[in-house]
């Protein structure tokens, strides 16, 4: 890789050629706010909260789309710059609802992270805020365009990594929102993938299932690997009071990063299905009977020690299951093959 | 898998999932892979989006035809006279990898016979795809730089899957697409552990790894690795059983959470195997149709109450983490298996899947690199010969797994069943995107997002026996019947009804052909006849808006 | 020969399939191919019934049909004079001439009679037999109809001699007005396309390096140099590459690109072909507001005559270059008037601003190296190339050349379009050329370059019009608009107008521009209603300086310039209205009183019926008056007072 | 996606729907084409009803998100019926100070309508317009393609009673 090197606040740095100056203040871990900037989506240069002082630049150009150069001399915390900042959070704040203490996404918003960084008066202007019914058509994604800043991740989301463009700006001007065609969401061609919800950085899309769930530091995430299909994306398990309240994307999940689809992100509540057979069951004169663990396995070893017996071992045969792990799938087949002695082991597709 | 385990020497994806976006030539054929697999999917849509060319072979209107940049409307069960017609025309424009077929392959004079055979007059005559097509499909995927083929369980179920898998390597090495980024075949597993299950040898072929049963070798190193005296033959594959236990040869069944009642092929059939059974046991999440039958039912844990790791479809290792203690009085399955185990003579004493995962690497070659730290974060790909090694990206490199690859001649056949005058409707099955398997029918968004079977029929066909859209229908094949509602599209094309397997209220399975691949056993899932009639309301869809 | 665009023989083998490098000269020189007297003799025929020579004893007229005039009625009177030549038998010794704007819209209709150039104005058909039978029969003037000067109330018969012509230098405009826009030979016959014939004798390099020399700047914005951008263009790696012309005047108060496209669209053409030669462009695209449909009907009729004779096509003129045209109607939205927004808009796109760089030169339409101009810009070309870079370079000062059309508007005498050098003062454009402030008020700002501009105060009249002087008061030429107001008009007001207008007209994608106008608006909106609080001045400062800093483009970032124009040249008009609740120029309706002064009401009780509200009472032939705490300030009563016995204050 | 076309449902099939088609095909293989498709719509319907903006998208392949971004965009564009007579008042400079204002004050009495709005008989829509660019005549009206200019509020109820 090639290096430049140029001025940042004072010192020297080197940076990769050919990255933004976002980048490369990222790259000498020199923190720039961001809100519309998104390493895996493409950058408009929307939102201006990134914006730092140039040497020989007109005014104050955004960090996120301006191309490093050798000797470049940038100043990033300047007493312009973060007036400049704090301008834009204040004019995003007076167009947003301050409803945070029931927001879905206190504690998680980057907004509010940054209002509170640079000091946003809570009412910074009086004047018209946008009106938007909210949309809560469909069972799993909550819309508040109310709470929307516009800096449009969802509608590259939807393009970029899914390829649909379900969403697209409307409008224009102070009048502008995200919005499917004609129709709410639910009504539209979206799929569920949630990766709009998943780049959202505010409250303006929301998991529906988790809403009054939990907060983010009431949550723990574990990080596991989709039981559906073969993709194998990765996820972040909620997990709160030993119960699973949802699922979150991974950005460092090396197949699907934070993207998933409608199965992965909203389907795992089968977990707590109240249809779960939760304790062993032995058939009885037809009908099942719960039974403890011993009694369950004790007659497993007996019925099957007694048809190897009588038949031998080969009268015997496992199921296997590609729902099963690698541990299981394994103990399953030498189970069968060591201890009934038999290789009558098989599991679905086998394609 | 054994197609191109014959051909190639490895039944596993060739590929990565993240080459496909930068990929300039995607060749999907029999799969819906923005529904199926819509992770894969989107990406598939990346690459379009990036000027990738995209050729879709499908019966069905699907999302991904829409995109394509050349759709390919085969009849089904037609792949291999289409995949061998594409061969032709490659083979007379001369658009074939000569020194990739000369340094890497054999068999090639067998492949130019019979496809010489496979004239594009008489392969758009048998699957109804035009000339011009065939030949632009061709130019596309012959003459790219780099081009990969992607396939389901379109290719596999069907009595010739095997068939279909290998004309699809011929094509593939033809024309040098193999053993490089971008370039390979294929296959995208269905299941999430599929590609696990396989490589843990829970097949009645090979222990794990593949290594084979009847292999003297191998067959030592197992007694010796797992201290105990094992059978040297091949055992049963699933429609074995089935047909073992009705004929009274298999008195036994343990399942381990699969419902063949719903998704194997020909549920009646199904049933009475297991009604024949002296002692069946299941261990299940759910009281699934299967489980109805059984003598002793096991609760297992779901995923997220367990410690474990599946295999994706591109063959990388990755753990499953305990996030909840199991509900009520479950246990995570390797616990109940090894209990089972140990009162009948066993000496399993694993205190943790990760010691599991040590033995797995301990037998299994290539898995030997594999342990929890190391797969921690991104997993691992295997061949993962060694601790040191950092997996495998794309297989073939260089050199196929089986030395040279290996051209098979292959010739079309017709499906075991197709439609006839008493059973004039073709009925193809598949999946959706909303539901998973029949587990997704106990998550609460999904099944009030999609809660029956919406079968689709041509709007012609519909007209002919009076359904409207949103009607039910009655549908009834040689093996069984059930009533489905119906949507009306024309993303099937006439004579052919297109249902999926999730729903138990229309079990697709009473209605499909229990034939299947002679090599696999997999089932014709993909093509019978059936006959329709309109349909009441049935009592189970009353609540239905 | 019905058309200098036949051909004079069978000799002739110019098509557009087989072109003749000579064709345009051949039009008015010809034939050059071959040496034939009565060719020949044709030709020139034709030339003098297309050009009136004084000799000929023919008279022409001219009728504006210019979107001004055709609203004042033109398109009637020219029916009414075809009927009536017709009916006095004149109709061989008299030519009707429909043409594009001249400019001086608030004359309208316009009725020239050539080539003695007497002007006539405000003609309605019913003035038609009378013109027809002195002015063209006896060739007496018709007096009533000449124009008065409105200062000194004298008539003025040549249309040359009228001061608002008189100090103009009509470079642009100079076919404006004086041929059919929907007939290409007139457009040929005054040396139409030569200047694109040079350039083919040229090299591409060679062209630019004129173009750079002539000094020529954009017209449109930010006054960029010309031949610059299109080396830029030139440099740029691309097999295919795009000439784009920017017609999306969206300025209000400016309309010079509309006069000339309506006018004399040929000349538009011309320099985009100049430019794709230049640059090697073999497409160009015009972008026209939808609001011009005129505009677009006589472009494409240009378009149409040039691809037929082979001046627009594959092989243009025989000199192995394609150049393919097409017209995009835009759909209405300023912010395609900024280039990037222009092109994402001509893609089938929302018309909204990416950064550049990239710039177009580098990635433009379709992400090809695009040259975008607009209008004025192209039409400035032929002239440079036909007359030389250095007579161009001659005209205006030192870092602004040439000649600059300004649209002349508000409450000036003369409205219309003025084309002057550059560098001419203010102080000429209104007073000279604009004939002074209406009604005798006394001049008190003038709003140059648009919303984007700024407004300068009486002080700054001596100030020389160029790029660069306006910039360093705040201001800018942008595409030329001049709003001229007077001393009722209200500054806050103003610029609460302009931030509506590009409140409206924000595009959305940045948060400064669509959330920050949002607000300035809402607090001009408020210091206009008397409802401003301390603190309200600064707050505008600020915000105005941080959009201008961080907007994304040209829209945002000069959005503020009104507003701090105003702040800086009458501040104590926002202090008034916030700390006195009072509008000095008696503007804005909410800090008004109305009342009826005693002295002057005659009782005739005509305000009493008008109020909408009913708060005006009285008996009549008593003084009336107004109940305040009703009135809702609407000023009917104010219109209605025959006496001036309503005041407002 | 399923096709309810008018021919399968054996209705004569609608003039407008046929005149889309005709724009359809005209500019199917031009790239850009989706501004002049839809300028061309609106001519045809008057306005751009939803199921005519879905045809589009469709026949296209521009996602409706996209399509439906546009037509939101641009103030050309309108997804209601709109008036007989468009009555287009011009906001702009030369206007807003020769008393524009008052020009659109005294149009909503006349014709009992905001800006923006369509008279209940369908007979006018009433719009401001940022500018007409005939600041000679200012303040200016058009109706449909008139332009009407010199204005002064009395004038207004006779230009406007011409328009049926």
């Amino acid at each position: 890789m090639e290096f430049i090197t140029l001025n940042i606040d004072g010192k020297e740095v080197q940076a990769p050629k050919g990255a933004t100056v976002l980048e490369a203040c990222r790259y000498n871990d020199i923190i720039i706010p961001t809100l519309c900037h998104d390493p895996e989506l493409s950058s408009p240069g929307g939102c201006r909260l990134c914006v730092v002082e140039i040497e020989g630049m007109r005014n104050l150009p955004p960090s996120c789309v301006t191309t490093a150069g050798q000797g470049m001399v940038v100043r990033t915390n300047t007493a312009t710059v973060r007036e400049a900042r704090k301008t834009v959070l204040e004019l995003m704040v007076a167009n947003h609802p301050l409803d945070c203490m029931v927001c879905q996404k206190m504690g998680d918003c980057s907004l509010a992270a940054y209002a509170y960084e640079y000091e946003v008066a809570n009412q910074p202007f009086e004047g018209e805020k946008a009106q938007h019914p909210i949309d809560d058509s469909n069972h799993f994604i909550v819309r508040d365009m109310n709470k929307c800043i516009l800096c449009g991740k969802c509608v590259r989301a939807c393009e970029e990594i899914q390829g649909r463009s379900v969403i697209d700006f409307a409008y224009r001007g102070f009048n502008t929102e995200v919005s499917p065609a004609l129709l709410p969401l639910g009504e539209s061609d979206c799929v569920f993938c949630g990766s709009c919800v998943a780049v959202c950085p505010v409250g303006a899309l929301t998991e529906k299932n988790m809403i009054g769930k939990g907060r983010p530091w009431e949550i723990r995430k574990v990080k596991t690997t989709c039981n559906f299909c073969g993709v194998g994306c990765n996820y972040d398990l909620n997990v709160k009071d030993g119960k699973v309240i949802g699922v979150t994307g991974n950005e460092t999940s090396v197949v699907n990063g934070r993207h998933l689809c409608i199965k992965g992100r909203f389907g795992t509540d089968f977990i707590h299905s109240d249809r779960r057979i939760t304790t062993p069951l032995i058939k009885r004169d037809g009908v099942f009977v719960e039974a403890t663990w011993d009694e369950a396995l004790n007659l497993v070893a007996e019925k099957l020690t007694a048809i190897k017996e009588k038949y031998g071992p080969d009268s015997i045969a496992g199921l296997s299951s590609a729902r099963c792990t690698n541990e299981e799938n394994y103990l399953m087949q030498k189970f069968m093959r060591a201890v009934i002695g038999t290789n009558n082991v098989d599991h679905c597709a086998r394609t | 898998m054994a197609g191109l385990a014959t051909s190639f020497g490895s039944g596993a994806m060739t590929n990565s999932i993240n080459e496909i976006p930068d990929s300039k030539v995607l060749f999907v054929i029999g799969s819906n892979t923005t529904e199926a697999h819509p992770i894969i999917g989107a990406k598939m849509l990346q690459a379009v989006r990036k000027g990738a060319q995209l050729v879709v072979c499908d019966p069905r209107a699907i999302e991904l035809t829409e995109r394509a940049t050349l759709w390919l409307r085969h009849r089904p069960g037609t792949d291999v006279p289409l995949i061998n017609g594409l061969m032709h025309i490659i083979l007379k424009e001369g658009w074939q990898d000569s020194a990739f077929i000369e340094a890497r392959t054999e068999g090639f004079e067998n492949l130019r016979k019979t496809v010489a055979n496979y004239t594009p007059d008489f392969v758009a005559k048998v699957t109804g795809v035009p000339q011009e097509k065939l030949y632009e499909a061709a130019r596309i995927y012959a003459t790219a730089e780099r081009a990969q083929i992607f396939y389901t369980l379109g290719i596999t179920e069907h009595t010739c899957g095997t068939d279909n898998v290998m004309s699809l390597a011929n094509l593939a090495m033809l024309t040098g697409n193999m053993g490089k980024e971008n370039a390979g075949v294929n296959p995208l597993r269905g299941q999430n552990n599929v590609q696990g299950a396989c490589d843990m040898g829970a097949l009645p072929n090979v222990y794990p790894g593949y290594q084979s049963v009847v292999d003297p070798v191998v067959h030592a190193k197992f007694e010796k690795a797992w201290g105990a005296k094992l059978d040297n033959k091949l055992g049963f594959m699933i429609p074995d059983m089935f047909d073992g236990a009705v004929e009274g040869k298999l008195r036994a069944l343990y399942d381990f959470g699969e419902d063949p009642i719903l998704t194997d092929a020909d549920a009646n059939h199904v049933r009475k195997g297991l009604q024949s059974l002296d002692f069946l046991v299941v261990q299940e999440l759910f009281m699934s149709e299967t489980a109805k039958l059984a003598d002793v039912i096991l609760p297992g844990a779901s995923f997220a109450e367990k410690d474990g790791t599946f295999t994706n479809t591109e063959r990388r290792v990755q753990r499953v983490r305990k996030a909840i203690e199991p509900l009520g009085n479950c246990k995570p399955d390797w616990q109940i298996i090894m209990e089972v185990a140990n009162r009948m003579g066993g000496n399993f004493n694993y205190r943790h899947p990760a010691e599991i995962m040590a033995e797995i690497a301990s037998v299994t070659p290539s898995y030997a690199g594999i342990d929890y730290d190391r797969i921690d974060n991104d997993g691992l790909q295997w061949p993962v010969p060694s601790k040191e090694h950092s997996g495998t990206k794309f297989l073939h490199a260089g050199k196929f797994v089986r030395g040279l690859g290996l051209f098979q001649s292959i010739d079309y056949e017709l499906p075991a069943e197709s439609p006839d005058d008493e059973y004039p409707i073709l009925l193809t099955t598949g999946r959706m995107l909303y539901h998973y398997g029949v587990m997704t029918r106990n998550s609460k968004g999904l099944e009030a997002y999609s809660p029956e079977e919406m079968a689709e029929l041509n709007p012609l066909d519909g007209a002919n026996i009076g359904v409207a859209d949103g009607d039910y229908m009655h549908v009834q094949s040689r093996r069984g019947q059930l009533v489905t509602r119906v949507k009306l599209t024309d993303r099937v094309p006439p004579g052919v009804l297109f249902m999926t397997h999730h729903f138990l209220e229309s079990p697709v399975n009473e209605l499909t052909n229990g034939a299947s691949d002679k090599v696999t056993k997999t089932y014709e899932y993909k093509i019978c006849g059936v006959k329709i009639s309109k349909a009441e309301k049935p009592d189970w869809a009353q609540g239905a808006k | 020969m019905n058309s200098l665009m036949e051909v004079c023989c069978d000799k002739c083998t110019h098509t557009p399939t087989t072109p003749c490098d000579k064709y345009i000269a051949c039009r008015t020189e010809g034939p050059l191919c071959h040496d034939d007297a009565s060719c020949k003799e044709k030709v020139q025929t034709r030339l003098k019934q297309v050009v009136i020579a004084p000799e000929s004893g023919l008279k022409q007229v001219l009728i504006c049909a210019g979107s001004g005039c055709i609203s004042s009625g033109s398109r009637k009177v020219d029916a009414a004079l075809e009927a009536e030549l017709a009916k006095q038998g004149l109709a061989d010794k008299v030519k009707i001439t429909v043409t594009g704007c001249h400019g001086f819209c608030e004359q309208g209709p316009i009725f020239i009679v050539e080539p003695e150039g007497t002007f006539y104005c405000r003609v309605q058909p019913e003035d038609v037999p009378e013109l027809v039978e002195k002015a063209l029969g006896k060739g007496e003037l018709v007096d009533r109809l000449l124009y008065k000067e409105p200062i000194t109330g004298e008539k003025v018969r040549h249309y040359q001699d009228i001061p608002f012509y008189k100090k103009q230098q009509r470079n642009v405009l100079r076919n404006c007005g004086h041929i059919d826009p929907e007939n290409m030979e007139e457009y040929i016959a005054r040396d139409g396309y030569k200047g694109f014939v040079k350039a083919l004798t040229m090299s591409p390099l060679e062209v630019i390096e004129d173009v750079k020399k002539s000094g020529l700047r954009g017209r449109g914005g930010a006054g960029f140099s010309t031949g610059q951008k299109w080396e830029f263009a030139s440099k740029s790696p691309g097999d295919e590459k795009y000439v784009v012309c920017n017609a999306d005047e969206g300025d209000p108060g400016a309309f010079m690109d509309r006069s000339v496209l309506e006018g004399d669209p040929h000349a538009v053409i011309e320099g985009m072909l100049v430019a794709g030669y230049a640059i090697g462009a073999n497409n160009g695209v015009i972008y026209v507001r939808a609001e011009y449909p005129l505009a677009i009907k006589r472009l494409k009729v240009a378009i149409d005559q040039a691809s037929a004779c082979g001046v627009l096509g594959d092989n243009v003129l025989n000199s192995g270059f394609d150049f393919h045209l097409k017209i995009k109607a835009g759909a209405g939205a300023f912010v395609c008037g900024e280039e990037t927004a222009l092109m994402a808009s001509v893609e089938g796109k929302r018309g909204m601003p990416r950064v550049r760089p990239p710039f177009p030169a580098v990635k433009g339409l379709w992400d090809k190296p695009t040259n975008i101009n607009n209008v004025e810009t192209y039409a400035n070309v032929p002239a440079i190339l036909r007359r030389g870079s250095e007579w161009y370079a001659g005209l205006g000062t030192e870092r602004s050349k040439g000649t600059k059309v300004f649209a002349l508007t508000g409450k000036v005498n003369n409205t219309g379009l003025a084309e002057v050098p550059m560098g001419v003062t203010l102080r000429e454009i209104i007073f000279d050329i604009g004939g002074g402030i209406q009604n005798g008020k006394e001049f008190k700002a003038v709003q140059i370059g648009g919303p984007s501009g700024g407004c300068l105060p009486k002080e700054m009249l001596d100030l020389p019009v160029d790029y660069d002087s306006l910039i360093k008061v705040g201001a800018m030429v942008g595409s030329g608009g001049l709003v001229t107001m007077d001393e009722t008009t209200c500054m806050v007001d103003i610029a609460r107008f302009f931030l509506n207008f590009t409140q409206k007209e924000s595009c959305g994608k940045c948060t400064p521009c669509r959330e920050g106008t949002k607000r300035m608006l809402e607090i001009l909106t408020r210091i206009t209603k008397g409802q401003g609080k301390a603190g309200d001045i600064e707050t505008l400062e600020r915000l105005a300086k941080n959009i201008q800093a961080t907007s994304l483009c040209g829209l945002g970032q000069t959005a503020p310039n009104p507003i701090l124009t105003t702040l800086k040249y009458f501040r104590h008009e926002y202090e008034a209205h916030i700390n006195e609740k009072r509008c000095p120029a008696g503007a804005c309706s909410a800090l008004l009183t109305y009342r009826i002064d005693s002295e002057k009401c005659v009782g005739c009780g005509a305000c009493a019926k008008a109020c909408p509200v009913n708060c005006i009472s009285g008996e009549l032939k008593k003084p009336y008056r107004i109940d305040a705490s009703q009135c809702i300030k609407c000023g009917t009563c104010m219109d209605k007072c025959k006496f001036g016995a309503v005041i407002k204050g | 996606m399923s096709c309810q076309c008018a021919v399968e449902d054996g209705l004569q099939p609608d003039p407008k729907e046929i005149k889309l088609g005709e724009i359809l095909a005209k500019y199917k293989q031009q790239k850009g084409a989706l501004i002049p498709v839809l300028q061309e719509t609106q001519e045809v319907y008057g306005y751009l009803p939803a199921e005519v903006l879905r045809r589009i998208s469709f026949e296209l392949k521009i996602p409706l998100s996209k399509v439906y971004g546009v037509v939101t965009f641009y103030a050309q564009f309108h997804l209601n019926p709109r008036g007989r007579n468009i009555v287009r008042v011009c906001l702009g400079t030369a206007c807003h100070v020769r008393g524009g204002a008052k020009i659109l004050e005294t149009i909503q009495k006349e014709l009992g309508i905001e800006d923006g709005q369509t008279s209940e008989d369908l007979r006018y829509t009433l719009e401001s317009i940022a500018c007409i660019g005939a600041c000679g005549l200012a303040p200016v009206i058009m109706v449909n393609e008139d332009t009407h200019g010199r204005l002064t509020p009395d004038k207004l109820g006779k230009i406007l009673a011409q328009y049926e």
